[in-house]
């Protein structure tokens, strides 16, 4: 049975005036794009980013400067997930709710999102992310095995 | 306060206890009064000057669309508690009271056609009170279908009742429009289908009918809503001992 | 103000690139409407009688018809979490939403609706009258569409459940916006049952972007 | 008592009264069969523990 609550800065989340909803930055599987339109304006038009600053470092550091302008249904999984991460970086939020963040990465991609990370935790951001290759790094605090079955 | 009783009384164990207690006495109670309004409305309510003994529908069709506009608007009731309280029983209910919904609407169809046999020689007359019936037999169905397509069952409850809740804002509105449409179409032949005055020789059956289906209703409704709230609280402990 | 200028400027763009759930509508609203005269016989009294019904019917079954793909891509590629998450209030949110889909799928029936009203005979009042109508009836239908849609979403088929959740519900918008056009046909007074579209179109402005949002978070849970 | 001559509007009369009859019985032992199932189900949960 489900039980027990969660408060973020002393209001439980479901109540009605929590900011937690506001405060959240979520990656699962489906990556949050629209397939149809292209990568760039999937980032100019989603509703929470608010700020684009750092938009070109962020995408010279994915290298996907190449396929920013064609459809993300063109790009591969891997793509559309960096430019997913980008939305989520770029979104400004201070918790990060990820999904096996490194999952179909290339090495480069690896090292540079760690990096982020790492800048995310310096700001006394909060990451809750999931793996399953057991690559905790060092940035962990908190780590809970859950062992299945 | 109050609303903390409330809310212990809607446990689903004390629901179920108090449920399976009342259950058999509304059952006996409803069916005995029913009996009586029947034997009253059939035998010894006088003949009806202009339509002879074919009037005796109307203590069969009154109860049950009475009934079934109740029926859905308890089922609307226990749909919003469901959503904002978040209690299983009030689902449970919801649920139950679908299809003895469902089923007297189509009683109160088939009873209104039968009684346009004789008043007005067709069977069906798109007569207001006739369409609105049909309208609900279709929210009805909307309601059963929705939480029987959906496989999860929290999910189903809560969707459904969604439905519900919608149906109840729109059951005025569509009864207010079925009964404009209607007399700008027939206003001139048909007269509305209200009960001819009734003297109090034919209105103790009709009233003693009304209270014997609805006693009848909630003894049905105990019964079929303790059963749903088995099925939802199957892994918890009280149930167990049952 | 920008976060919904932003989502309704994607929707936008979206719906260019997904022209052809729009087109579908569009198509069957225009084939009714045209093919209706050529089966039956087309002597005027007769059309001139018909053409509120039919009208009403062509739009009903064209906004039914492309209301599955409201939130189904948005579902399947998980844009409606982020929006879930996002600043703005998820119901303002959802009422651009509906308010751009409607953009797309009903407003062309709207401006076709002039053309082929004429085929019907119907005189310009007639015609400016017909629109009026298919405005105000096509924007309730499209909350109450969108509802259906919202509530629907994870059941894989859900065509025969949609069609009977949505009929009882739009059936008095469908009695009223016939008996608009036959009233304005005949010459007979029409403020009756347009206060009454325009009543239920408000009704609906209010309640069903609510009632579509929590549609939603109980079918994404 | 001329309820019981099978004049030609008796007959919608005691077909309705054996419609009504028929539903109430027919929602008493749906409402029946669901409690039994869902106690049976309960059983045999937990009966292989």
């Amino acid at each position: 049975m489900s039980s027990g609550r969660i408060i973020w800065n002393k209001i439980s989340i479901n109540d009605i005036d929590s900011t937690f909803q506001n405060e959240v930055a979520y990656l699962g599987h489906k990556n949050g794009l629209i397939g149809e339109i292209s990568a760039i304006d999937n980032l100019r038009m989603n509703p929470n980013i608010s700020d684009l600053t750092q938009l070109d470092e962020l995408i010279s550091g994915f290298d996907l400067d190449s396929c920013m302008q064609n459809p993300v249904e063109t790009l591969s999984s891997g793509q559309a997930k960096k430019v997913a991460l980008i939305c989520l970086i770029s979104s400004g939020r201070s918790i990060w709710i990820m999904d096996e963040p490194f999952a179909n990465l290339d090495d480069a991609s690896k090292d540079f999102l760690a990096l982020k990370m790492d800048l995310h935790l310096q700001r006394h951001g909060m990451i809750i992310r999931t793996s399953n290759q057991g690559d905790l790094s060092q940035l962990s605090k908190l780590e809970i095995i859950l062992e299945s079955g | 306060m109050n609303l903390k009783k409330i809310y212990k009384y809607g446990s689903p164990p004390n629901f179920y206890r108090f449920a399976m207690k009342l259950e058999p006495w509304c059952l006996s109670l409803g069916l005995f009064l029913t009996a009586i309004g029947s034997i009253g409305g059939l035998f010894i309510a006088p003949k009806d000057y202009q339509m002879g003994d074919a009037f005796r529908i109307i203590y069969f069709h009154v109860p049950s669309a009475y009934l079934s506009m109740s029926a859905y608007a308890a089922m609307g009731i226990a749909s919003i508690i469901g959503i904002v309280w978040r209690s299983n029983v009030a689902f449970a209910v919801a649920k139950s009271i679908a299809p003895f919904g469902a089923l007297m609407t189509a009683v109160a169809l088939i009873t209104g056609m039968l009684w346009g046999k004789p008043m007005w020689g067709t069977a069906w007359v798109w007569d207001a009170r006739l369409t609105s019936e049909f309208i609900l037999l279709l929210l009805y169905f909307g309601y059963i279908a929705l939480h029987a397509t959906i496989k999860e069952q929290k999910r189903a409850d809560r969707a459904a009742s969604l439905l519900a809740i919608l149906g109840i804002v729109n059951l005025p509105i569509i009864h207010y429009s079925v009964v404009w449409w209607n007399t700008l179409h027939q206003a001139s032949t048909i007269s509305k289908l209200d009960s001819p005055s009734i003297v109090g020789e034919m209105l103790w059956p009709l009233l003693l009918m009304i209270i014997g289906y609805m006693i009848f209703f909630i003894g049905v409704i105990c019964r079929g809503g303790s059963a749903e709230v088995l099925m939802r609280e199957k892994r918890s402990n009280w149930v167990k001992e049952v | 103000m920008n976060i919904y200028f932003q989502l309704f400027s994607r929707e936008i763009r979206v719906a260019f690139k997904r022209w052809t759930d729009a087109l579908t509508g569009f198509i069957l609203f225009f084939l009714i409407a045209i093919l209706f005269p050529l089966i039956s016989d087309s002597n005027k009294e007769f059309l001139l009688t018909i053409v509120g019904p039919i009208m009403m019917f062509s739009a009903f079954f064209a906004s039914m018809l492309s209301m599955q793909n409201m939130f189904k891509p948005d579902f399947q590629n998980g844009t409606i979490e982020q929006l879930m998450l996002s600043k703005g209030s998820f119901v303002s949110l959802i009422l651009t939403k509906t308010i751009a889909y409607w953009l797309f799928t009903s407003l062309p029936l709207i401006l076709i609706s002039g053309l082929t009203a004429s085929i019907y005979f119907v005189s310009a009042s007639g015609i400016l009258i017909i629109q009026l109508t298919l405005l105000l009836s096509t924007l309730t239908m499209v909350h109450i569409n969108a509802f259906t849609a919202a509530i629907t979403l994870g059941i894989r088929y859900p065509g025969a459940l949609m069609t009977l959740i949505i009929t009882p519900i739009t059936l008095p918008i469908l009695i009223f916006g016939s008996k608009t056009i036959e009233n304005s046909i005949l010459g007979a007074d029409i403020s009756g049952p347009l206060y009454f579209l325009t009543g239920m179109m408000m009704l609906s402005f209010f309640l069903g972007p609510w009632i579509t949002a929590s549609a939603l978070k109980i079918s994404m849970d | 008592m001329s309820i019981f001559d099978m004049g030609d509007y008796n007959f919608y009369v005691w077909s309705s009264v054996f419609v009504s009859m028929l539903a109430l019985f027919l929602s008493y032992f749906d409402a029946k069969k669901k409690h039994k199932d869902a106690t049976s189900t309960i059983r045999n949960m937990n009966k292989p523990k």
